[in-house]
Parts: C-alpha cells; structure tokens; sequence
C-alpha cells in the first residue's frame, strides 16, 4: 500500500480483482455481495457497457441503493428488463451470460464447488453442517460462458475430496468437461483473499497464478489440500485502486457486504433509516 | 380445479384461506423469495398449527425459516435455504443437523431445475429436461432426478418431475376482485406458479378494480382462471420487501438472524411475533405505524420516476 | 453469437440486415402473425432476392404468403398459413397443391407444439414434450417429431425438436437502440423467439430512449443481450395490425386475396407493391399518407383509455 | 320464424345454437368468425361471466370491435392480460380452459376432423386441396375441457373416413379417446347449419340430435357419409332470438363474418373508414 487513503480489507482486495475479469459489453451474472460489488466495480471503472443480470431475473438495474438479495428491490430499480427466473436460467442455459460469479464453502482442485452440506462424521441426511444448497450455482457452474470463483482462502476449504459436489468445474480434469454436454466453459480463475489460482489448459488442475505477498507462499502451500502447483510467473496481487476503493465505499455505506462494520447501526430501526437517507446517492450507479 | 376459480368476487381474509386450502399433509408452494416472500402466510401457517407439510419451491428466506422453526414441514423440495446477508438459515440448519425440532426430508435442486419443475407443472406435462444437474451430487442424492438421451441428438440431458403443489400463496402489489394479478419488479416463479398449483391463492398490498387492470392486460401476470381465492393483506412481506411498495427491514431480519441462534431464542421470537399477535393485524400493530411507514417511505423515495 | 449483441448503439436500416443476414439456404422466423406481422420483412426478403429459405414458426398470413408467392421458400414448418377473412391462401395452395412457383416441403405443426419448439431453442435444450399430436396425422407425416413413455408417469408424450433458425426478425411496438424491446397487447411466442434465434433483429414503430424503458423493466418483452440489431421501421406491419398503432386495413388484405387467386394476379400484386417500391418508404408513399394517418387514428380511438 | 324482425341466415343459425352450450363462469377458446359470434352471443345474453381467451394469448378483451383474427388488435382492447402463446396453450394443455370451439372441412362419425389437406387423387405432400393446417385446433381438441365443433353440413365433409387427421375426436370410438392420455374430454356436439349431433356415451359414434326442420331428415342422411344414427328424442333445432339476433349485428355490422355482404364496401379504403366510423359502439362489447 502506497498511500495511507488505500487501506482495504480482505473483502476490498477480492471484490477488486475479481471485478478486473469483466470485460466490457459482457453480460454478468452475480450473486450479492462480493460477487456484486465485484460487477459493479468493473460498469464504473474499466467496462462501462459491461451488464449484471440476476438469477431473480432482472436486467442491468440502475439503483442508489445497494441490493443486499438476488431479488430485493435494489435489483429492479430503473431496470432494463424483470422476467420469470426460469427464463432468465433458460436464457442462461442457451449462452447469453458471458460471465458468473459463484463460490463456495470447499473447492477441489478441479474448481469443483460445494455449498450444500459438510458432512463431517455424518452424511449428506444427516451433516455435520448444511449450508443453503446450490441456489442458481450448479446452473451456473454449468452453463455460464466462463465462471468466476470467489471464496476465502481457509485452513480447510481448498480439499482433495469434496463432501458433495454442488457445482461442477472441470469435474475430474483433463477433457472430462468438454465431454459432459455443459454449455458452460468452466472456472476461470479462483479469486480469494490470499492469492489468485487459474486452471492449467491440458490437464485443468487449479495452480497458483497471484500471491498477496511471495513471502506468503509455503503458508499458501499449506492451506491447500492438495500438492499445490505454482506458475514460474507467480505475480504478485495488484491491490485496489483508489477508483475501486471510492466505488466501494459509495455502493456499501452500510459495510453490510464488505464488512467495514456498521452492525450497530442494523440494531436500532432509526439508525438504519438514518444511514439509508444520510447514504442515499444523488447519482445512482449503474449496474 | 373447483367452481372457485370460475366466481368474480374471490375476495376473502387470510385465517379463512390458510383454514380452507391448508390442510396436514398436504403441499405447498409459497411466491416470491426475498421480494414479495409470503412471510405473513407463513406466520399463520404456524398460527393455526398445519402439520406434515411439504414445501415445494426454488428458493425461501424469512418465510422458510419460520415453518421449518416451527416445526410444520416434512418434506423440503427446494434449491436455497437461507435468511442471508444477515445470518444463517438456522433454523434450516438445526432442523437438517440435529433434527431440532424435527428431521425434513430435503431434496435439492438448482434454481434452474426447480424452476422447470414447477414450468412442466404449468402446462400440464410431467417433466423437464434441463443440461444442469448432471455432474453434481445433487443428482446423486435425489432420487427424483433421471437422465436421458436427447432423442434428437444423442446427449445426456437431465429430467426433474413437475411440481404440482396442492396449493401455492402467491403475495403481489395489486389484484383485483376476481384474481388478476399485477407484479412489479422481480417475478421469480410466480406466474407459473399460479399455473402449476391445484389452487392459488393471491395475496395482494391492495385490491383495484378490473376496470384498472385492463388498461395495460401486459402488466397481468396471473390471469383469473388460474385463481381460487384473493386476500387484501398489506405489509405480508415484512420483514422482506415488495418492489415499489416497502423496502427490508433489516433490523427485524437481523434480530430474528440472531435469535434464532439458539432453539430457545427462536421459541421467544415465535411466541414474540406468531403466538402473542392473534392476527396479521396485531403483527402489523407490534410494528407501529411509523415502522412501516418509513419502511414505504424509502421505498418511494428510491424509486421515484418509475411507473407505480 | 456475435459481438453485435454486445454493442450500445444498434441501429441501421432494413435494407443492410436482410442483405446482412438472410443467406441463402438460411432458416428465419418472423415475429407476430397479424398482430406485428413482419411482413415489410417478406418484401425486403423478397426484394433481395433470397432463395432456398426454410421459414419456420406458428401461424403465417401476408408475410407467408408474400415469401411462398416469390418462390424463396424451399421447406416451411409451421401450424397454419392462411390469409383469412378476407381469402384464402392462395399462394401456399398453388405452391404446394402444383409446385408453382416452386413446391416447398412442409412440415406440419401444432400452434402449441410449434411454440414450444422455440420455447426449446430459447432455454438451449433439444427437445420438448407435450399431450398434442400424438393422435394425429401430423405426427404420421411429421418424421421430426417423436414419442416416449414419460419417465415418471410411464404415460406417452410426443416430444418436438428445439427451434434455432439463424435469423428472427421481430417488429415490435417500441425498443431502445440497443434492443430492448416493448411490446404491447399480442405477443404471439415473440419473446421466445427472440431467444431461441441465432441472430435476432428488432424492427420497430417507434426508437425510444434507454431512459423510459427503465421506467418499468416489466414491459420490456425482449432484453437487449438477445438483440443483434434495431431498425426502426414504421408501418411495418402494413396491412396487418400493431396493437395501440394502427388498425388493419382490410381492403388491402382483400385486393391481396382477390389477386392471388391467380398466378397472373399474384405476379402483377408484387410488380406493384414489391418490385416497383424500391423501399419501405417508396412502399407507404405508395399507399399515400391519408390511408396510413386514417388507420393510425382508428386504433388510437378504439384504444382510447389503454396505457400507451 | 314467427316474426319477419327474426329474419336469419345459417351463420345466425350456427353461432347462436353453438352460444347456448357455453356456460356461466366458463373460460372458452375460440377462434374467429362464427365461433367468436358464438363467444361474444354467450356471454351478452346467457353466460354473463364467461370469458373468452384467444390462442393469441389474450384474456377477456372488452372491445368497440369486431376481431377478424385470433390475435388483431380488437382481441387486446381493454383486456384484461396478455401472455406469450406457447403460455396460453400451456394453460390449456393443464386444463385451465373449459370449453372450446373447432371447425374443419372434413369430420368423421366420431369427431375427428381435418383441416390439413384433401387428398383428392393425390396425397399429403401433393394434395388436391392443401387447407391452412392446425393452426391451435390439434391442441384445443387434445386438451380443451370439451369442444363444439362448427362446420356447414355440406355434401362431401360428413366422411366415412379422412384424409388426413388433424385434431382428434373420439379416434376409433369407445374409450379409445380415455386410453389415449389426452386431458381434454372430446366433442360435446357438432353444430351444423341444418343440424346438430351429439355422440353416443358408449361407442362415442355421432347422432342426429336436433334437425332445422323434421321434413329435411332424409336430406340430412344423404350428406352423412356413413349410416346415421338418429335420436329417438329429435328435436327441432332453436333459431336464434331476438335478442341473440340484435347482439350478433351489433358485432358484425360490416357483415364480414356473418355473411350479411357488406363485401362492397371492403373494396374501397374510404367507404371501409366509414363503415369502421358509423358503427363505433358507445358501448363496448364484452368478450
């Protein structure tokens, strides 16, 4: 960090780069949170007819408010289109969405997802933690032109075994994709917070691409569940810029999604309402 | 399919309905998720103690979570549970992990899949093929999913069952007196879900009059015939938010997010917000005036300039 | 699909897009039948000269009949081509009852399970089941469509292939420049077409601003990431209806049939409203801005009291 | 007919006696011309909350004007939704739709019909006659809570056998039609410009139900291209009432679809603005 003014968090420093891996003109689809305040980075800062679509099947909303849900009102503000949600994953399934971005509780090295169930000593009946299940994620993971995965880099969430395989990557590697009848092109790269991981173009097996720091890379190492390989042109993270850090701040003043820590004024009904009014954008962002 | 559908004036109140077209055991699909999410049915689901249920959908928030909490479900056909943003579907997760107070069934779908379940159920067909599902455990562990062969090209394609729930709730801005429903904003399902069901029920923020609804027939997005009975029932999203009428209540999710951490924080909230309020009214009572009006006001505010 | 869906700014002139992307031997689909027919579409199609066409959709009248009539269809799969009312087919009957001009093959539908093959192509799955056709004779001579037991019920359906023709051309009431499209009153399966094409053109009454089609994101029938171009194309129907645009005009329709019930007719009809109308413009010059303003006024009366 | 006021011609006939079997409450299917005059009588003197859908995908339209197709403009006047049609028939398909309306230029003894083509000595792909093809009528028969069928009683369309079967009827009889998985229920009656049949409950084979005039029943048996049932209970066949009589030039004052010849004035652009002006009702019609 260069200048004091660009102090970022883990989830800043995420949203940033995976924002860079949306190009202009291309449709997203996104899920909240970092995911969305990824796309809304790339529409204010490098793509600017780049367009985010939601699975609740709204079309490039133009709101002053950040949407905190797949389908609450922020995604329909000033919208282009609303349709049903089948047809918006039809439109999906038929190659429309250039780009999505979906993530996980495990990944494997394949860039297979799990965000079902972590079975631990019980099983898919009865886990040890259920999480929400896919959503639109496997429709996704199977059918958008290429994906984005977004997911802190933990202790245990990078395995050599998934639990149980929610959204398809390169399903066992090498062209066993390219055989499945998926529509979709497959993962991309994997975002974390750590370090960015692309997927060899022969054999698919995920490898470290980006590091925060090199100085950090046996701790990477071990944080894998798997022999991690890495690129012989590792680079280093570029951090966020000082335009991605003022889009940031303007599109989540609450820090709801990207934790900068406004719980307390969630607690009390009249503090949410007056950071709603104190944070309400004469100019809306475009989504 | 009753003589219901046929009457022009199916105006009736939410204890009637929920009494009427609940019954144990039966299926159930509830509207919207997040936007225009049937939260009010949900609470007097739980009020007037329907068992066994079966819920059928795609994805559920609040609403979800207060029927699992409480104990109403047997069986979950769904793609995403969870209160979200603002904490955990806990209730979903006591229930699935320790059977807390009592074990669903749950079979999982994609969003896609258990969408087009519900679209084969609209057009009175028995199945969906769809390229999801296929290479994933969602597959392996439901039972319900089969593949086939395109006939047409040889690949594998995925089929899920059509959905057919005994009875869906579907909560809209307006209706008018016979059923024609007018949705602003996000849809999710819910036009085919009015389809798919033996009996739809349309919740609505306000009733006009069919003179009003046939000056734009594209905005309709149930027909009547589709429809058995209409409840006038303002605010029966709360705490989530209906497009262009109210905007979350994140302070109220983020409270029920934190008591229900815990099994008996989450009995306190129900006896709080289900048990103590007789009725949707008495809920909207404890809430106050000022709440839900500012909740509109915002509203208004963000979306001044769009059609209404 | 090509970066032309990824641009802002798609406007051009119906001249460049039929040269551009009608080829020879392609497969189109046309928007609207009556309502919104695209049949300022046939006339350019038939002006340039196309050949060998496969035309495929619902329901067809003028534009049908003015394609069969050139000669540029080589296969038609559809459900119904007619003019109506007003006269028969007379183009298709010559066509396929004494091949003249030329005998197309035609591949007979239902209305519904001619829809769902778009609605197939549209989701990018191979095929779609329905209860129709089974028993009849449009599955004995129909060899592209099949039966399967459904899986779940063991009951038979007949299943249709998907329908990806190369180019849709949909006239439609208004769309921004960069397609996204309203339309108003009868959609016949357009937003589905839209889809399912390789390459879809908007044709339209009117260009309006980005601006007012975010005024209500429900009206927009066809969203701009399916949208290669936008040609603004006023009285494009003529003589068929655009609903809240201009009513019918029946004489025309009726000259037509009247015409075509001869070679000889039919052949003199196109010298004089295709071969000697260089354009769309010298096309309405033609038939004078009275007869244009007086149909445009009729329908605005009669919808007098609609949205707009 | 008793009063020189109730004069009538045989499309009065038909579409008055086809308006008495639909019901109150009723959704109908109905396609153009005498089906729809059949529609629009039901609803005006009988059926008040009957409502008419189009396979256009229109709902209850509540126009100034006469409809000359499933999907012009007067279908869409003040209705009360409009759907994409693929969604209309679904609808229909799931069994949302009680009654409906199908013609066709051939119908054997067990209703099933031909709109496709007549073979004449040639065969589907070079008929003598190639007609306008299914269009909705395949799938109203397939799926339509019950049919009327419509058609003028002509020398050659009443046939022991078709050319070419376009929309199912009972097909070979009996339950052959309950065996078939069809959700719609089969033809109620067949309406004809002399006579009405219905169909027997057992072997489901088409009777003479009702006639225009006792005297004309040999008549009849020779158009009927097979040996025709007649019921021991024929009745004479109701012309339309006055009241029916004033609803249907109400609708149709240019006489496009009844066949009251206003034809001369189609010709001309401007006598056919005035006509359109002169019977502008201040009253819509409800459909």
């Amino acid at each position: 960090m260069k200048k004091a003014a660009l102090k970022y968090n883990a989830a800043h420093l995420m949203a940033a780069r995976a924002a860079r891996e949306i190009k202009d003109g291309e449709t997203a689809m996104i899920g909240v949170g970092l995911p969305l305040a990824a796309g809304i980075i790339a529409r204010e800062v490098h793509a600017p007819s780049s367009m985010i679509v939601f699975e609740g099947g709204t079309v490039g909303a133009k709101s002053r408010r950040m949407p905190w849900s797949i389908s609450d009102s922020a995604t329909s503000d000033f919208a282009l289109a609303a349709m049903e949600l089948w047809r918006m994953l039809g439109d999906l399934q038929a190659g429309y969405v250039d780009v999505g971005v979906v993530g996980g509780a495990q990944v494997d090295r394949y860039g297979n997802l799990n965000s079902t169930a972590i079975f631990g000593q019980g099983s898919y009946a009865r886990p040890k933690v259920r999480m929400p299940g896919s959503g639109g994620a496997n429709d996704i993971a199977s059918s958008c032109g290429r994906t984005i995965i977004m997911m802190r880099l933990g202790s245990r969430n990078f395995v050599s075994g998934l639990d149980y395989l929610t959204s398809p990557g390169y399903l066992s590697g090498g062209d066993a994709r390219a055989r499945a009848n998926l529509s979709g092109g497959g993962p991309a790269l994997v975002v974390t917070d750590r370090a960015v991981f692309r997927f060899d173009g022969q054999d698919k097996e995920m490898y470290l691409a980006e590091i925060d720091d090199p100085a950090n890379l046996e701790a990477v190492r071990k944080l894998v569940g798997w022999p991690l390989r890495v690129s012989p042109e590792l680079k280093k993270m570029k951090p966020p810029s000082a335009k991605e850090m003022e889009v940031m701040h303007r599109l989540d003043p609450l820090g709801i999604v990207l934790g900068t820590g406004a719980e307390l004024e969630l607690e009390d009904f009249e503090k949410y309402l007056g950071v709603l009014e104190r944070n309400f954008p004469d100019e809306p962002l475009s989504r | 399919m009753t003589s219901g559908r046929k009457k022009l004036d199916k105006v009736t109140d939410l204890a009637s309905v929920v009494n009427k077209y609940v019954t144990d055991g039966c299926s159930i699909c509830l509207g919207g998720a997040i936007a225009r999410e049937s939260v009010a049915v949900a609470r007097e689901i739980v009020r007037q103690q329907k068992k066994d249920l079966t819920l059928m959908g795609a994805a559920m928030t609040s609403a979800g979570e207060i029927l699992v909490g409480a104990g109403c479900l047997k069986r979950i056909e769904i793609a995403y549970f969870w209160i979200g943003v603002v904490g955990q579907g806990f209730n979903f997760r006591r229930a699935v992990e320790q059977g807390v107070p009592r074990r669903p069934k749950v079979a999982d779908y994609s969003n896609f899949s258990a969408s087009l379940r519900f679209l084969a159920g609209s057009m009175g067909i028995g199945f969906m093929p769809t390229r999801s599902l296929r290479h994933s455990d969602i597959i392996r562990y439901n039972p319900d999913i089969k593949t086939m062969a395109d006939p047409y090209t040889g690949q594998e394609v995925a089929l899920v069952p059509a959905a057919n729930p005994e009875v869906a709730f579907i909560h809209v801005q307006r209706a008018d007196p016979s059923g024609n429903a007018v949705i602003m904003g996000n849809l999710w399902n819910d036009p085919t879900l009015a389809r798919a069901a033996r009996k739809t029920i349309i919740t609505c923020e306000e009733i006009i009059s069919e003179q009003e609804i046939r000056t734009n027939p594209n905005l309709t997005a149930i027909p009547r015939y589709c429809v058995e009975a209409v409840v006038p029932l303002p605010f029966g999203a709360h705490p989530e938010p209906v497009d262009g009428y109210y905007w979350m209540d994140q302070p109220f999710r983020r409270d029920f997010a934190l008591r229900s951490q815990s099994r008996e924080g989450f009995l306190g909230w129900l006896q709080e917000w289900v048990w103590d309020c007789a009725d949707h009214n008495a809920y909207l009572e404890k809430l106050g005036a000022r709440r839900i009006q500012a909740l509109a006001a915002i509203e208004k505010r963000f979306r001044q300039g769009m059609a209404r």
